[in-house]
C-alpha cells in the first residue's frame, strides 16, 4: 500500500522488551543504519543489573532510546515520539517516556495473560481508555515471525529470538531506511551457523514487507541526513571510543598499551574491546582483583608502557592505595573511572557522576593528580588521548573520568587520521657512561616532570618506592624539610599541567551575561540543548563545560567572574560545585539529579530560568 | 636492554648500593643480600637488566641494597607490580622480595595466583614467623599459641604451610632454605633462578629482635642434623647425626627407619625427584611440630620443579599470531572501522 | 538467639521470600537454592539462626532468596564478613555463598585464610567457570585457551584447581557436587552443614547463558557413569558403564583397572577414607582435562573432613581464661590505670 | 656537693640517642614520674621508621622531647632548655632544637672516632667553639655504669643496655625528682629476671648520686606542682586513650567490643592495648589484610557488637569500597585512622593531617559519615568514645581521626568515672510474632535512623546489602526516585546528627575580633599556646578547635562570620581550608607545615600576626 511520505527534523523512538528480546541489537541496528544514513544520532541504552531478569516482569525491561535527526541532536532525546513494545512490562515501564499523539508499536503477543500479570496489570491496558491520546499499531510480531520461518526448520525458541528482526524491518520501512547494512550486519554475526542468516534476513523482510503492504498506517516518516560538519563518520560507543583512544595514545607515542584491569560493568567493554586489538602490539592483563590490576600496570609502566588501567567506583576504591603509590612513582599511568551509581555496589548498570571527590581525593596524603573528563560518546577518545598525553609527558598517574551514560551510548564520530593526532612525546633517561654524571631519577626539567628510566638502560640503575623520597636521588629521605619540598612540587607539577592544556572555551552563549551554566561530563548534550532553547528565548546564559578539572584551566576564575550566577549540573549530590566554590568563593548552585538516568532538557532549562529570575 | 656480551665479570661489590643496609645488627637478613648479590654475578645477566621488587616490611627494604633497578612497592603487592613488568618485558630477569605477612597475609591473592600463572620470576619469601617492621605482631606462619604483641595470651590461628599452599596453588618451583646455612642457600638460589617460570623460595630467616630462635632448631649445630632433611636429587633421604636415620616410603607412606641398625640401607630409600609431583606433596607434609614426639625433619633444598608454559611467553605468541592473521595494527583502519559515511 | 526449641516444624517454602528469582532460565543456581531450601528444615535450625552471607556475583544473589538473615555483601569478602560475624555470633549457623570469581580471584586471600582458621561455617562455592553477572569473561577456574568475552584468543592462565588450593591451605572439609545431581547434592549438603569446622563445598554449575555445557561431561547420562567418580564413606573406588572400572592403590599411585575382565575385584580397590589426607590429596589431583586419553574421573563427594580447633571457640575459651585470671573487667578500674596523682 | 635549687616554671628536655639506647623509655620514665609529682606534661617521641636503624648514624637517631611545668603546657614545647646526647649522630640532628645557652648532657663515649665518623663530623663538636654558647656537661656514662656494675656478673652488651638508667638517674637528681617510680617499674619491668632489676636500680641509683656528688653543675632545678583543675590524674597515651574510650563506649552501651584491624604504624598499639582487655569481653582480630579487617567488622556489627576497625593512611585507602558498604548498610561502626606522613607508605613514623579529604571523600559514589577528631592525647578518650556514640546511636559508620603525634604524644588525664560517662543508647528492633506487622529494616525514625535488627531475634529474618535499597523495606530497587531519595535520606541523617551535638564553642579569645584560628586534630595544644601569647600582646583573635568536622557543629557559621580573617593551621597542604571555604564562602587562610613534625608556637604566632596585620 503505497503511504505518504512525511518530512521530519528529529525523531526519539525507544525500543523497549524483556532482556531477552534482543532490545539493544535492535537499538544499535536502527542506529547504525541511521548515522550511516547521515543523520545525527545519539543513544541511551538502559538496561537491568540481572543478566536475565525474570522474563516478562518490569524489573526485566531493557529499553533503548535513540534520538536521530537532520539536525545535530545532543542527547538521547527527552520524550519520545515512538515507543516499540514487545510486550507488556516494557510497555508499563516505557508509557510516561511517549509524548501525547506518539507512536506506539505493539507486539500483542507480549500482553497476554500472563503479560499482564507479571507486569502487574489487572486488565490490559491495551483495552484501556488511556490508549485514545496515542496512535497505536498493534501487530502480533511472534506469529507473524513464526509465519515467515515456517519452513526454516527453526525451533520454537530460534524463532522467537529473531522476532526483534521483524521489529527492526518494520521499522526500516516505516522510517525509510536501508536494510541493507543490517543484512551485512547478520552475514558476519552468523558467519558459523548460515541458516540463522538466513533466517535472519527473513524475518527482517517480512518486517519490511510488512510494514509496505498492511494497512496499519497510512505514513511514513523522512529524516533528511544531517547537515554535519563536512567529513567522513562512523557511529561510535563511548567506551569503544575509549579503547580506540588509548591504542591512539600508544601508536603516537610508540609505546605499546598494558591494560590491567578486572571486569566490572560499565567498564568491561573497554577490556574486551582492547583485547581485539593485540596485533596492535596491546596486552591486556584480566587480574585477579582492581589491586593487581592497578599493581601489574605500574609494574608496566616501570617496564616502559603505557599503562592503563579502568574500573567503575567500586574497584576505583580498591585501587587508591596503589594510585598513591603511582603519585610517588610519578610515572605515568592512566586510571579510568567509568562512573555507575554508587554509593557501594549501588546501581551498576546506572549511570551517575559520584566519583568525582573520589577521583579528587579518594587516597592518603597529599596526592595530588591530574583529572580529565569526557562529555560524549566520541569525546572519550579524544579524551581518553589526551589523558595519555598528559600522563607520559608530564609523568603522573591521571584519573579519566566517563560514565555509563556516554560509555553504552553512541553517535556518530568525525573519526580523525593518524596525522591529525597530537604528537606525544616520550622522553627516556638516556644511558650512563662511566664516566657520565650519576643518574638522578628525580631530578627534574623546569615542568618539574622527571625522566622515564627504564630497566635495561645501562648505568640507570636506580630504586623508587613508596617512602618520601630525597630531592633529585629518589633514595629514602625523612628529612622534614624535603618531605615539604616533594609535597609541594608533586602539587606544583599537576598545577603546572595547566599551562599546557587550553584556556577553557564557551561552548554557547556570550562570554558574559547573567547565568554562567558550567558542566562535566556526559550532561555536555542536555545542557546544550538546553542552551539553545534558553538563547533562542534570549535569556543571557552561558555554558562552559570542562574537559579539565585538576588543573582547571587558567582562566576559568576570569570567566566565571563575568557572570552574575553560575549553575553547575550533576549527576549527583553536588561535587564539582564545592571545588569551584572552595577555588573562587562564588555562591555557585547546583543542580542535582541522583536517579540513575541522565537530565532531561526541561529540567535544565527550569534550573536556568530559576536562576537567571531569582 | 643491553645487547651488548662483551661484559667485564661482574662481582658482588657491583651489585652493591650506597645505602646504608638498616636492618637490626643480627638480623638474618643480612646474609640472605650478601648470598644474592654474590650469585648474580655467576648469572651471567647484565646489571641493567635486573630489577628487585619488594612490598613493605624488614625484607622488603632489599632492593635499596641491590645496584640494580628495583621498586619497594606497597605491602602485598610486589608479586602483582612484578606480573606486570615480566609481561611488559619478559627479557628482564625479575626478583621478588617479601616477608611472610607481606605474601601470605595481605598478599595471599596475588601470591597464588602468580604461582598458576607461573610468570618466569623468583620469588624470595623471607620467612621470620613475625611481623618484623611494625614490631612484633604474629604473622600467618606463626605456630599456633605464639605470644606476641597483638596475641598476649597465644594466636588463635593455624598457620600456614607455605609449601602446601603454593603446590595447591599449582606451583612449577617450590623450594626451602635458611639464612645461616649459607652455602646451601646459595646453591638454591641459583636453582630458583635457573628455573623457568615462577620459583617459590621460602628462606627461614631469624628475626633477632621480635622472635629470635624461631628455626634455631634446624640451624643449630647441636640439632640440625636430627631435624633438618637436606633434599639432593637423585640421592637418598637421609639425615640423622652420622647419617644414621633415613625415610622410605612404605606402601606410600613415608616413614623414618634407622640405618645403623641393620635393618636398612640406603637403598632402601626414597630416592630425591624433584620430578615427582606427588613425592613433593608427601614432603609439604613434613611439618610437625618439632616438639612432638616422633616428628618428621624439616625439607630443605628444592621440592619440586616442573616445566610449565609461562603467562608471558604464551601472551607473546598471541601478540605475534595476531599480527601473522591481522597483520600490524593499522591505526587509520581502525579508527575508521568498517561502516562510514562522508558528509559533503 | 532465640532459646525456645519448640518449634513448628519449616518446610522449604518456610526459607522462600517474596523477591522474584531474578536468574536466567535454566541456569544452575535455581537448582542448588532449592537443595538448600530442602535440606535447611532437616537441620533443626531456627529461621532466625541462619545467616547467608555472600559476595557479588549471580550467584551472590541467593541470600535474597532465602528468608533467613542475610547480606549481598561486596565482591569477594563475604568470607571476611562471616568470619567476624562468626566470632560475634558463634552460636549462628551461617552459610557462605560465593562464585567462583568471587571466592577465587577477588576473594581467594579471603577464601583460604577463612579456611586455615577454621571457622564452624559453610562455604557453598558455585563454580560455573565463568563470570556470569559481568557477562561472561574467563574465571580463574576456566581451562586454559578458553575463548571469553575478555580472551578472544584463549586464555593464558593456568587454572586454579579449588580442591588442591583449599587442601594446602589447610582445609578441614573439602568437597564436590553438581547443580544436575540434586540427590548427591543433597546428601553432599548435609555433610557440609554437620562438619563442625569451615566446610568448602564446590558445586559445578552450570551458566546456561555464558558457559552453556562446561560440566554436561559430568552430569549428561551418556557420559556421566565414566566421567564422575562418587566417593562414598568406606566404599571403594567404582566407576564406569556397568560399575566396571575401579581404581586401586598400586604403591601409593592411583591406577584405574577394569572389574569386569577378572583381573580386579572390588576388594582391591581404595576405599574411600575422607579422614585420610594422603588419599585426599590423590583425589584433588583427578583433575585431568577429560578430553586427554586415560585421563582420571572426576570425583565428587567428601575428599576430606578433618576435626580440629575453631578459631572462635578458641577466642571464647581466651575470653574466659581472661575472666577467669583478671576477673570480669572492672572499667573504673581500667579508666584509672597504675599510677594517679591527685590535685587537691 | 650541695647544690643551689632554681624554680622553674617549664622545663623542655629532649632525651637523643640511638635507637637501641632505650630513648623511648627514658624519657617514659622521666614523664611518668614528672606527672605522677604532678606536673603538666606534654611529649614527643620522635624515632626512625627502621626497627633498629643503623647504630650511630643520623638516621637512627631516636628522640624523646618532653615539656613539664607548674603551669599548664599543651605541647612538647617548641626549643629546648636540656639535651640529652647519648652520641654525636644524636648530638648533630637535635641541637638545633636547643635554646642558646641551654644545657647539653653528652654521653662523651658516644663521641669517639666511629661516632664523629658515622655522624658524619670531620672533626669532634665537643672541641668545637660552637659549643661556648651552651652549658655542657660530659658525662663517661659508659664507664660509670659499667663501673657501677662491675660485680653484677652481666656481660658488656647487658651493661650497655642499662646506661639510659644512669641518665635517668641523673636528670632525676638534676630536678629533684624521686626514683622511686622508676624503681616499682623497673620490678614488674624484670619480674622474670631479678638479677636485672637489681643492675638496673643500681644503675639508676649511681647516676642520681653522680649527680649529687660530681662538680658537674651547681644547681638542681625545682619544677613545681602544676595547679591543674583538681581531680584525681594519670599519664596516658593518645592510642591508650583511644583504646580505653573504645571499651569504655562498649561497657556504657552494653555490646561488647569486636576489633578487626591489620597491624600498621603508627595505630597498631590500639591493637596491642586492647587485647590486653579480653576479661571485657574484648574480641581483637588480626586479619589477613585490612580489607578483611573492615568486612569482619561489618560482620561483627551486623552480629550486634560494637564494630571498631582502625588503620593509618595506606590501610584505610584499602578500606574505602567496604566503608561504603557500611554506608549502605546503615549499620554502627567506627573506623579508625592514626594518620600518619603521606602520600603512600610516605613517612611512616611521623605525624600528619593529610587524610581528612580522603575520610570525607575517599569512597565511591554519595557516602557520607560522621567525621570525628581528637585534638591531644587524652582527648583521644572523648573522641573515641563519642565516635562510638554517633555510630551506634545514629546507625552509622563514622571516621574517628587520630594522628601520630598525638597517638605517641602523652599527657596528664582526668581520667573520668564510669558514671561520669555520658548514656549510649541502644536501639535493638523487637521480635515480631506472627500477627505483628511486618518488619521493615529500613523504616526510619524521626532522626532519619532505622533499628538495629539482630540476627537470632524472631521473626526480624531480613537481608541488607551494597545495592540500592527500596525506602523501608530494604528490598534491591532500580527505582530512579527511590535512589535519589535514598542518597538524600542518608545525606540528610549524617547532617541532622548536628542536632545532637554541642554547639561551636571558642577555646579562648574573644567571640569576635579580627582574626579566628580555626584547628582541628592535634594542633589544638600549640595554637592554645599561640593564642595565650598573642592575647597576651593584646591581639584581637581567637581559637575554635573542631571535634566535629562533619557534620559541623551548627554554629560554626555564625561564629565564622563574627571574625574578619579565618587561619587555618593545618599539617597537610590545605584540607580543612577546602571544606571550610566551600561551605562558608569565606576567604579562609591555610596555615600549612608538611613537615611530619608538629608546628612550634612561633610558627602559628607568626602567622597569626601576619594576618592580622594583612
Ligand atoms: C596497606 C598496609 N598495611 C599495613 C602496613 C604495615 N606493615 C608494614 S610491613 C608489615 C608486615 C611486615 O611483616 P613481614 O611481611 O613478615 O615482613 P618482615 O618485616 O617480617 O620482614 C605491615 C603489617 C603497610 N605498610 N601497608
Ligand atoms: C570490586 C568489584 N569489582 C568487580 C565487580 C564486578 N563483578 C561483579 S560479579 C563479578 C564476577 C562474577 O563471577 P563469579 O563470582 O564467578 O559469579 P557468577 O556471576 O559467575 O555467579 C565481577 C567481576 C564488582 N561488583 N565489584
Ligand atoms: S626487626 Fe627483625 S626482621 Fe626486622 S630488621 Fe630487625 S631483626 Fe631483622
Ligand atoms: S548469567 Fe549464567 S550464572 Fe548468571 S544467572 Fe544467567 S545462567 Fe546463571
Ligand atoms: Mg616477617
Ligand atoms: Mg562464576
Amino acid at each position: 500500500m503505497a503511504k505518504v511520505v512525511e518530512e521530519k527534523r528529529v525523531v526519539t523512538i525507544v525500543f523497549a522488551g524483556d532482556s531477552g528480546d534482543g532490545i539493544q541489537l535492535t537499538g544499535t541496528q536502527f542506529t547504525n543504519t541511521s548515522a550511516l544514513f547521515g543523520n545525527d544520532v545519539s543513544t541511551f541504552p538502559n538496561y537491568p543489573a540481572e543478566i536475565r531478569a525474570p522474563q516478562g516482569t518490569v524489573a526485566g525491561v531493557s529499553g533503548f532510546q535513540l534520538q536521530f535527526g537532520s539536525v545535530e541532536v545532543y542527547t538521547a532525546g527527552d520524550i519520545c515520539d515512538v515507543l516499540v513494545a514487545m510486550n507488556a512490562a516494557a510497555f508499563k515501564v516505557n508509557l510516561p517516556r511517549l509524548k501525547k499523539s506518539g507512536t506506539i508499536i505493539i507486539n500483542t503477543d507480549g500482553f497476554n495473560a500472563k503479560d499482564l500479570r507479571l507486569a502487574g496489570y489487572e486488565s490490559s491496558p491495551l483495552e484501556d481508555k488511556s490508549l485514545e491520546d496515542y496512535r497505536t499499531i498493534s501487530i502480533d510480531v511472534t506469529k507473524l515471525t513464526a509465519a515467515a520461518l515456517v519452513d526454516s526448520g527453526l525451533g520454537k525458541k530460534e524463532v522467537e529470538r529473531s522476532r526483534n528482526m521483524f521489529v527492526l524491518g518494520f521499522l526500516y520501512y516505516m522510517y525509510n531506511r536501508e536494510i541493507a547494512p543490517t543484512e551485512k550486519f547478520i552475514k558476519e554475526k552468523f558467519a558459523k551457523a548460515p541458516h540463522l542468516i538466513d533466517a535472519n534476513i527473513k524475518v527482517l523482510k517480512a518486517g519490511y514487507n510488512f510494514g509496505d503492504t498492511s494497512e496499519t498506517f497510512t505514513s511514513r516518516y523522512n529524516v533528511k541526513a544531517a547537515k554535519l560538519p563536512v567529513g567522513t563518520y562512523r557511529n561510535i560507543m563511548g567506551n569503544q571510543a575509549t579503547a580506540l583512544g588509548l591504542v591512539a595514545a600508544s601508536q603516537k607515542a610508540g609505546l605499546d598499551l598494558f591494560y590491567g584491569s578486572y571486569p566490572i560493568t560499565p567498564a568491561s567493554d573497554i577490556l574486551h574491546e582492547l583485547s581485539k586489538h593485540k596485533n596492535f602490539g596491546v596486552k591486556t592483563f584480566q587480574a585477579e582483583d582492581e589491586i593487581a590490576a592497578v599493581c601489574s600496570t605500574i609494574g608496566a609502566s616501570f617496564g616502559g608502557e603505557l599503562g592503563v588501567t579502568a574500573s567503575s567506583g567500586p574497584g576505583i576504591a580498591l585501587k587508591g592505595e596503589a594510585i598513591g603509590l603511582a603519585v610517588m612513582l610519578e610515572l605515568p599511568m592512566v586510571v579510568i573511572n567509568v562512573q555507575r551509581g554508587g554509593p557501594s555496589t549501588g546501581l551498576p548498570t546506572k549511570t551517575e557522576q559520584a566519583d568525582l571527590m573520589q577521583a579528587m581525593y579518594g587516597r592518603n596524603g597529599e596526592a595530588p593528580m591530574p583529572v580529565i573528563s569526557a562529555s560524549s560518546p566520541s569525546d572519550c577518545f579524544d579524551a581518553a588521548f589526551e589523558a595519555c598525553r598528559i600522563a607520559i609527558e608530564h609523568m603522573t598517574p591521571v584519573f579519566f573520568l566517563s560514565d555509563g551514560y556516554m560509555a553504552n551510548g553512541s553517535e556518530p564520530w568525525k573519526f580523525p587520521t593518524t596525522d591529525e593526532l597530537k604528537e606525544i612525546k616520550v622522553v627516556h633517561a638516556k644511558e650512563r657512561k662511566q664516566d657520565d654524571p650519576e643518574f638522578l631519577p628525580y631530578k627534574r626539567d623546569e615542568r618539574l616532570v622527571r625522566e622515564w628510566a627504564l630497566p635495561g638502560t645501562k648505568g640507570l640503575e636506580h630504586r623508587i618506592g613508596g617512602i618520601e623520597k630525597e630531592w633529585d636521588t629518589g633514595n629514602i629521605s625523612y628529612n622534614p624539610e624535603n618531605h615539604e619540598r616533594m609535597v609541594k612540587v608533586r602539587a606544583a607539577k599537576v598545577a603546572r599541567i595547566a599551562d599546557s592544556i587550553p584556556l577553557q572555551t564557551i561552548d554557547s552563549g556570550a562570554d558574559s551575561g547573567k547565568v554562567l551554566v558550567l558542566g562535566w561530563g556526559s550532561t555536555y548534550g542536555v545542557i546544550k540543548t538546553a542552551l539553545k532553547e534558553c538563547l533562542e528565548e534570549g535569556l543571557e546564559v552561558s555554558h562552559a563545560h570542562l574537559r579539565y578539572i585538576e588543573p582547571f584551566p587558567k582562566n576559568l576564575g576570569e570567566i566565571i567572574k563575568k557572570f552574575d550566577k553560575v549553575l553547575i549540573p550533576e549527576m549527583n549530590n553536588g561535587q564539582l560545585v564545592k571545588i569551584i566554590r572552595d577555588k573562587f568563593l562564588v555562591d555557585a548552585k547546583g543542580l542535582n539529579k541522583i536517579k540513575g538516568i541522565p537530565f532531561s532538557t526541561p529540567e535544565i532549562v527550569l534550573a536556568i530560568k530559576e536562576l537567571a529570575h531569582a | 636492554m643491553t645487547t651488548d656480551t662483551a661484559e667485564i665479570k661482574l662481582t658482588p661489590k657491583d651489585f652493591t648500593t650506597d645505602q646504608e643496609v638498616r636492618w637490626c645488627p643480627g638480623c638474618g637478613d643480612y646474609s640472605i643480600l650478601k648470598q644474592v648479590q654474590s650469585i648474580l654475578p655467576e648469572t651471567g645477566v647484565n646489571k641493567e637488566d635486573i630489577v628487585f621488587i619488594s612490598g613493605i616490611g624488614c625484607s622488603s627494604r632489599f632492593p635499596y641494597y641491590m645496584d640494580t633497578f628495583g621498586m619497594h612497592s606497597i605491602h602485598g603487592r610486589a608479586t602483582a607490580v612484578a606480573s606486570g613488568l615480566k609481561i611488559a618485558r619478559p627479557e628482564l630477569s625479575v626478583w621478588v622480595i617479601t616477608g611472610d605477612g607481606d605474601s601470605l597475609s595481605i598478599g595471599g591473592n596475588h601470591l597464588i595466583h602468580t604461582i598458576r600463572r607461573n610468570f618466569n620470576m623468583n620469588i624470595l619469601l623471607f620467612n621470620n614467623e613475625i611481623y618484623g617492621l611494625t614490631k612484633g605482631q604474629y604473622s600467618p606462619t606463626s605456630p599456633e599459641g605464639k605470644v606476641t604483641k597483638s596475641t598476649p595470651m597465644g594466636s588463635l590461628d593455624h598457620p600456614f604451610n607455605p609449601m602446601a599452599l603454593c603446590l595447591g596453588a599449582d606451583a612449577t618451583f617450590i623450594a626451602r632454605a635458611m639464612d645461616r646455612d649459607v652455602k646451601h642457600l646459595r646453591e638454591v638460589l641459583v636453582r630458583a633462578n635457573d628455573h623457568i617460570g615462577t620459583s617459590l623460595l621460602e628462606i627461614y630467616q631469624n628475626c633477632n629482635v621480635f622472635n629470635d630462635g624461631a628455626f634455631e632448631i634446624y640451624t643449630d649445630k647441636g640439632s640440625k642434623k636430627e631435624e633438618a632433611l637436606f633434599l639432593e636429587e637423585g640421592q637418598p633421604l637421609v639425615f640423622g647425626n652420622d647419617d644414621n636415620k633415613g625415610i622410605l616410603l612404605d606402601n606410600g607412606t613415608p616413614k623414618v627407619v634407622r640405618l645403623d641398625d641393620g635393618m636398612y640401607t640406603k637403598e632402601d630409600l626414597w630416592i630425591h625427584d624433584s620430578s615427582d609431583k606427588h613425592k613433593a606433596y608427601l614432603l609439604t607434609t613434613f611439618f610437625d611440630n618439632p616438639s612432638l614426639e616422633g616428628h618428621m625433619p624439616r625439607p630443605f633444598g628444592v621440592f619440586y620443579a616442573q616445566d610449565r608454559f609461562r603467562y608471558e611467553e604464551a601472551m607473546y605468541q598471541q601478540l605475534d599470531l595476531a599480527v601473522e592473521r591481522k597483520g600490524e595494527g593499522n591505526l587509520d583502519k581502525l579508527l575508521r572501522g568498517e561502516n562510514t559515511w562522508t558528509v559533503s
